[in-house]
């Protein structure tokens, strides 16, 4: 059933794929992009990696699809048709294609338990990290604690994204005129707007701390978090948004969340350990890591939180800055 | 007590010090302080090589997780050679860029520089110290996405599209590194660098683990500008900041050399990429065309910065034509020329970022009549510009020399010669440049400005490289015994890199 | 065919990939070459999922009565992925709103047209 | 004659590379004060002859010299030992320094040159240089120095400044670097990886190890590699060389740059390769008759130019393959004479330039056709230019005569009939194009054509200049009776001598 599930998915995404290359209407390729990011997360689901289809989710259909139609709004919505001849990529595709349908004739059979990747290594995330770090979803402690370097670097290059969009685009000022947003006057939306916002704030902070349980955690959260922000920007507006949470706030904030992280591996120094060697956190090493996760999952939560909104708040920035010309 | 921590400090040092930056808001804070971890991280440096040179390898089990279910440091000779350059280079490039910065870079701008710059040094420091290879592919992110930032910081609108494309080009380079990471991955279940090597070595001519080599291969090669991957290069160099081509030109395609030198010694076996895969073939070629045909690119471009970009894909052919000679003499000279040739481009496009600090222009026409005018720039400029030629006495001539030598000892006789006849390439267009400068008249560019020497912090660390490229071409046992104890580790049977823990 | 169900998945998975791979390389719009290698790399994290598909096993978090779980290395990885993959479209995104400020447009012809880019 | 006895024989070595430096260094601070700055290149050049005439005593007194300064590679030194073929040519270059410096003063004043200080300054540097090649102990530390010979020189020949001069100092450059990157570094390295050793080892340095074909490309890489011999048809960068200030082109022709060339090949022949080895290289021959035949044509190109800097370098290039002939014939005879020719070259060719140059200085004239005539307002000189010009074709009494004669004799020591014949054709094409300038000088009517000058501004060369001359002059007729020194000097050379295989 599974396999069978797996196909159809995949079937709906190789459609959404060709659409993408012929259409020539942005929008809309935004738009599919967004469909094939809901079900390569639907895949992801189907193939048991529930944190990874979470982020999927959070991230490419919705952070990514919302830059891309800032974007759109402010380069035009149509694609011009291009007079250079397609022979040297197609031949460049069809060339690494072939390699890796090559490559793929000695590669372990799908979802054979006896496959090298399941036979190494892993087995003592699934059997020992219950007791070593005392979590029952693995994910969250290879993520935050087997390759936590992993993951402070995956910080740094969200932190890195947001030095980088910041330099590009700077961030809105917040003292701006206030311009009334199209979507404020829609009754409707500003009252669910107004019901969703807490909810989501709500449920980001439950995913913040419950990712040691299910799936989630600072990554997923700071995203909804940030979603939470984008959606009141949308809805009334950046200029108040900015005043809710002020563009040089959430400069320190990233800042700050990146710190945290490191900062709680530079602890370990002092406690004899290596880098973001948590179990000298607290007496017994179980708690210690549990105190080290959650912190570093904080750092995560803050860095990224601050950083997409940022990113988003440099975006519409541009946006307002075209419409006021 | 933090000795025990060196091999992750070059890391996390930037990498804490970048959000502190920001945090700072102040330009000159934030220089001062930048400057200040480079340079410590630089000395971290230095004590991890002289170690490495002691006692073979370090390795640095993060969290505390022993390899290879965690991430593993591993820091031997070469790492620590290539990172010494990184961060050696980096402090210099951070004492000069604050001069040239005020001008190049909009003021609101710098504390986002530095911040950028250190989180580069940050992915490239990790990249070198790194033993796990997915961990490899997340610095390499974190460098890259600096890189981008710090492309498009210039003032010139061409610096943009410069940036969009060395974007796209640097992330073609990093999925297809990604993708061949998971074939090893698929047959190895592992990750970590040692154990994928014991464990490679039991495939032979198997389908997958090929294509993930080839795969690893194309994405570093895009990386490190093998012709013909290398047409985002000469636009990123030429319209980036003075001061990011200076650490870029020397640094970040290096740190990609590096890689592929890891991925075919330490991870896939020299035995195993050279004489199954027959690779060095392929790769003896691309580096050979690269040689002649950048060297000649260079020599009829208009714009300096340009003529040093196409140098530096150039130069690059030369690393890896090293490395394609199958020995530890070849491999060896490979190294040795990612150390001297980050000496010699360094202080070029220093050189050149002076130029453009005073005549606000890097065309040759703005080098006419400049030896008068900025005699100390010049000619740091033209010990620099022997160097890349090759001339005896600077560091240049060391890399050609032993590059040559290991070519002739395998019996290369046309490839020794192609080499030096390569090098000819480079009296043209460093010629013409010096040429300009001090033996005609001043252009219309330079004609009517009072132009001044440049300021004293750009020439300091200019001349510190400059005296480096001199140094190393006379006293050369320290830079030569360091690469040589690095290739020779390199090339040892892979059995018994896995036992020196 | 048990040659195709053991490998249907990773050749499906490798013409996404080649999809985005096209849209990247010969797409003139810079937005469809962001979208494009979007599609590429997402179709590459599903290449590492696949890796860590175990048949019958159940997602890595421990609970009751289950006793097969698929491998959380991969899902670690692929996670870590997505930040890189959304941190180089905020980049590259940014890159194209300037370049449109800058020139005047985002097709890649049209300023190549303009000025040489070297 | 040892007025430096008092040091550390191998001192000397140091000091020879370094007073010129010091002598450089002594230019640039005193750049401001023209009179100073003269006296210091003079008193420097006066001392450096000193030194080197210290060297030879105790060359001839059998006192070993070496030193070493770095190790540059492993195996590899920057190292200097003195050897008799060393000394001569370091006689010849620093004696010659002086007069060149002499001679200078008169031009670049008399011409009112800029940047004289530059000039004066990259002209110590080279001779530095010089020395260094001299005195070099392995190929290694040669072939630094021979690189670094060639850059100090580029500012000279690029001194005037304008695009022809830049033209020239490309072609200059362009020619002497890839030359010795492309082919002598090349050749140095194939020694190197085959040999294991760069050292000069009298009887030279190959074994039956390397297999002959090897050493016969060497050999062939070794001579083009050596683009200061100006063998065909690498030979362009010489006449182009020519746009050079006179003193420059001087030291360029007779001290420093080809005498550096056709000095390194004999060093390579006597030292790496060994003289009797020669016989069994096959590319020996093919060498040897390239040679020759740039004697032959290079004179009769000559013949076809009226600029007269323009034919001296025609003349100098033939010239210069006499030497590589006589290092080629295998012969030690032959080597002898190509020995001594560069003494006796230097010393009549230095003449002839200084010549041109007066003429240029004093007449303003640089075309042959216009110097009728010219012997009567200019008579010092022009018999100067008479006697130079007999020096080179190797007439009594003038030191020629005696390169000439040893290299007829290794000629027909080693059955070179063919050699023989060029050596004579090469002597009669001399007199065609040397003679006719002097002759005409004194007995021709002066030319009554509208000039733009007139004949009542010429007059003789400014005093130094005539100084310099007069020295070199009498240079060219005192070897020719006592060249007993340096025969003395060639004889200590390992493998070369002025006597026949079986005469004792």
């Amino acid at each position: 059933m599974a396999e069978f599930i797996d196909l159809v998915l995949l079937g709906m995404l190789a459609i959404t794929a060709l659409r993408v290359i012929f259409l020539k209407d942005l929008f809309a390729v935004v738009m599919l992009f967004g469909i094939y990011s809901f079900l390569s997360a639907l895949i992801f689901v189907n193939l048991d990696a529930v944190d990874v289809a979470f982020t999927e989710a959070s991230v490419g259909a919705g952070i990514s699809t919302v830059l891309m139609l800032g974007t759109l709004a402010l380069t035009g919505r149509k694609e011009k048709t291009s007079n250079h001849p397609a022979l040297l990529p197609l031949l460049v595709v069809g060339v690494t294609g072939a390699a890796l349908i090559y490559g793929s004739l000695d590669m372990p059979p799908f979802g054979d338990p006896n496959n090298p990747a399941h036979q190494h290594v892993a087995p003592r995330y699934i059997e020992d990290s219950p007791q070593e770090i005392g979590l029952p979803n693995m994910v969250t402690s290879v993520l935050a604690s087997y390759r936590a370097f992993d993951t402070l670097g995956e910080t740094a290059v969200v932190f890195a994204a947001a030095i980088g969009v910041l330099s590009l685009l700077g961030l809105p000022k917040r003292d701006r005129q206030a311009i009334e947003s199209g979507l404020k006057s829609h009754l409707v939306l500003r009252v669910v707007a107004k019901l969703i916002i807490p909810l989501t704030i709500l449920f980001a902070l439950y995913v913040q701390f419950h990712g040691d349980y299910g799936p989630g955690g600072g990554f997923q959260a700071g995203v909804i978090a940030a979603a939470a922000i984008i959606l009141y920007a949308l809805v009334l507006g950046l200029p108040m948004a900015t005043h809710v949470v002020q563009p040089a706030l959430l400069k320190t904030l990233a800042a700050l969340g990146v710190l945290i992280y490191a900062g709680t591996g530079v602890a370990n120094f002092f406690l004899g350990g290596n880098f973001l060697d948590y179990n000298m956190l607290a007496s017994d090493p179980v708690a210690g890591q549990h105190i080290g996760i959650i912190l570093i999952e904080l750092g995560v939560g803050i860095t990224v939180f601050a950083a997409m909104l940022s990113i988003f708040y440099a975006f519409a920035g541009q946006a307002e800055r075209t419409n006021i010309q | 007590m933090l000795e025990q921590h060196f091999p992750v400090l070059p890391i996390v040092l930037p990498l804490m010090a970048a959000p502190i930056c920001i945090l700072l808001g102040r330009s000159q804070l934030a220089w001062l302080f930048a400057t200040l971890i480079s340079g410590l991280s630089f000395f971290i440096s230095v004590a991890l090589l002289l170690t490495t040179l002691d006692q073979g390898v370090l390795s640095y089990a993060l969290g505390g997780w022993e390899p290879p279910w965690g991430i593993e440091m591993r820091i031997d000779v070469a790492s620590a050679l290539v990172l010494c350059v990184v961060t050696g280079i980096s402090s210099l490039v951070l004492v000069y860029a604050k001069e040239s910065i005020a001008k190049e870079i909009d003021r609101s701008q710098h504390t986002l520089f530095y911040a950028a710059h250190l989180l580069c040094l940050t992915g490239l420091s990790g990249i070198l110290s790194t033993g796990d290879a997915f961990n490899l592919f997340v610095f390499l992110e974190i460098s890259s996405l600096a890189t981008y930032t710090l492309v498009s910081l210039a003032s010139d609108k061409r610096c943009l599209t410069a940036a969009f494309r060395y974007l796209v080009m640097g992330t073609i380079g990093a999925t297809f590194i990604l993708i061949g990471v998971g074939m090893m991955y698929m047959k190895t279940g592992t990750l970590n660098m040692i154990d994928l090597a014991a464990r490679i070595a039991e495939f032979d001519g198997n389908r997958t683990v090929n294509t993930g080599l080839a795969f690893i291969l194309v994405g570093v090669s895009i990386k490190l500008a093998l012709f013909p991957l290398h047409m985002w290069l000469p636009p990123a160099y030429t319209h980036a900041p003075s001061a990011v081509s200076a650490f870029l030109a020397s640094t970040a395609t290096k740190v990609a050399v590096y890689v592929m030198v890891r991925f075919i010694f330490t991870i896939y076996g020299a035995e195993y990429v050279f004489y199954t895969m027959s690779m060095d073939i392929i790769l003896l070629v691309l580096a050979i065309v690269a040689i002649f045909k950048c060297s000649f690119m260079a020599t009829v471009q208009s714009n300096v910065k340009t003529v040093l970009a196409f140098s530096s894909v150039a130069q690059i052919g030369y690393m890896i034509l090293g490395i394609s000679l199958v020995s530890s003499a070849g491999l060896m000279a490979g190294l040795l020329h990612i150390f001297n040739h980050a000496l010699m481009k360094g202080a070029l496009f220093m050189a050149v970022g002076a130029v453009f600090l005073r005549t606000g222009s890097v065309d040759i026409k703005a080098f006419q009549g400049l030896g008068r005018q900025m005699p100390l720039t010049m000619a740091a400029f033209a010990i620099a510009g022997l160097s890349i030629i090759g001339v005896p006495l600077t560091a240049g001539f060391v890399s050609k020399w032993y590059l040559v030598t290991a070519a002739l000892e395998q019996q290369h006789w046309i490839i020794a010669f192609l080499v030096l006849i390569g090098s000819l390439f480079a009296i043209v267009y460093i010629g013409r440049i010096l040429e300009a400068a001090y033996f005609q008249k001043p252009s219309e560019i330079t004609e009517e400005k009072d132009i001044k020497e440049a300021p004293l912090l750009m020439l300091v660390p200019m001349w510190i490289l400059v005296l480096a490229n001199i140094y190393f071409g006379i006293e050369t046992s320290v830079s030569v015994s360091a690469a040589d104890a690095a290739s020779q580790w390199l090339t040892q049977p892979t059995a018994t890199m896995g036992a020196a823990q | 065919m048990s040659f195709i169900v053991d490998y249907y998945n990773y050749w499906i998975v490798v013409f996404l990939m080649m999809a985005g791979f096209y849209i990247v390389i010969s797409a003139n719009n810079l937005v469809k070459k962001i979208v494009g290698l979007n599609i590429f790399q997402t179709s590459v994290f599903m290449m590492y999922i696949s890796i860590g598909k175990v048949s019958g096993g159940s997602a890595p978090i421990v609970a009751e009565g289950i006793t097969t779980y698929s491998n959380p290395l991969p899902h670690v990885l692929i996670l870590t992925a997505i930040v890189v993959g959304v941190a180089t479209t905020a980049v590259g995104l940014a890159l194209v709103v300037r370049i449109k400020r800058a020139y005047g447009t985002v097709e890649e012809n049209e300023f190549e047209d303009k000025e040489d880019l070297i | 004659m040892n007025i430096w006895s008092a040091l550390e024989p191998s001192q000397l070595i140091n000091l020879t590379i370094i007073v010129p430096l010091i002598g450089a260094a002594l230019v640039v601070v005193l750049g401001k004060y023209p009179n100073l700055r003269e006296t210091a290149s003079i008193t420097i050049a006066v001392i450096l002859f000193t030194l080197v005439l210290s060297i030879a005593d105790n060359t001839f007194n059998q006192v070993g010299m070496a030193t070493t300064w770095v190790t540059l590679l492993p195996g590899l030194e920057i190292a200097f030992s003195v050897e008799p073929l060393g000394v001569l040519f370091a006689i010849v270059a620093s004696f010659l320094w002086i007069i060149t410096t002499i001679y200078a003063i008169g031009y670049m004043r008399g011409h009112n040159e800029e940047n004289q200080t530059r000039f004066f300054f990259c002209f110590a540097l080279a001779i530095s240089t010089v020395m260094a090649i001299c005195f070099s102990a392995n190929l290694l530390t040669l072939f630094i120095f021979y690189e670094l010979l060639t850059l100090s020189t580029y500012p000279l020949v690029t001194h005037a400044g304008t695009d022809a001069a830049k033209q020239g100092g490309r072609v200059y450059l362009g020619i002497l670097l890839s030359t010795s990157i492309a082919f002598l570094l090349f050749a140095i390295l194939g020694t190197w990886v085959s040999v294991g050793t760069l050292d000069f080892t009298p009887g030279g340095i190959f074994t039956n190890a390397q297999s002959s074909s090897f050493v016969a490309v060497l050999l062939v890489l070794f001579c083009y590699g050596i683009g200061k011999a100006a063998l065909m048809p690498f030979h362009r960068w010489l006449p182009a060389a020519m746009v050079a200030p006179t003193p420059v082109s001087a030291l360029l022709h007779a001290v420093a740059v080809v005498k550096a060339g056709v000095f390194t090949i004999l060093k390579v022949v006597i030292y790496i390769f060994g003289i009797d080895n020669l016989t069994e290289i096959a590319t020996a021959d093919v060498m040897l008759y390239i040679g020759a035949a740039t004697v032959l044509l290079s004179s009769c190109v000559a013949m076809t130019k009226d600029n007269l800097k323009a034919r001296l370098a025609y003349s100098t290039v033939s010239q210069l393959s006499y030497i590589v002939v006589g290092a080629l014939l295998a012969s030690s005879i032959a080597a002898a004479g190509a020995t001594l020719h560069i003494v006796t070259h230097a010393v009549g060719k230095i003449t002839l330039f200084f010549c041109a140059g007066a003429i240029m200085v004093a007449a303003h004239k640089k075309n042959i056709s216009d110097m009728v005539g010219l012997g009567r307002k200019m008579p010092l000189t022009m018999i100067a230019f008479a006697v130079g010009a007999l020096s080179i074709i190797g007439l009594p009494p003038m030191a020629g005569t005696w390169s000439k004669w040893y290299l007829v004799v290794g000629a027909l020591e080693s059955d070179k009939l063919i050699i023989v014949a060029v050596l004579t054709i090469s002597s009669l094409l001399n007199v065609a194009y040397l003679l006719p300038i002097p002759i005409k000088a004194f007995f021709n009517p002066t030319d009554q054509n509208p000039q733009p000058w007139s004949w009542s501004e010429t007059k003789e060369a400014p005093l130094p200049s005539l100084i310099a001359i007069t020295v070199t002059t009498t240079a060219c007729f005192v070897l020719f009776f006592y060249p007993q020194p340096f025969i003395d000097l060639i004889n200590l050379i390992p493998g070369v001598s002025t006597t026949m295989k079986g005469q004792s």
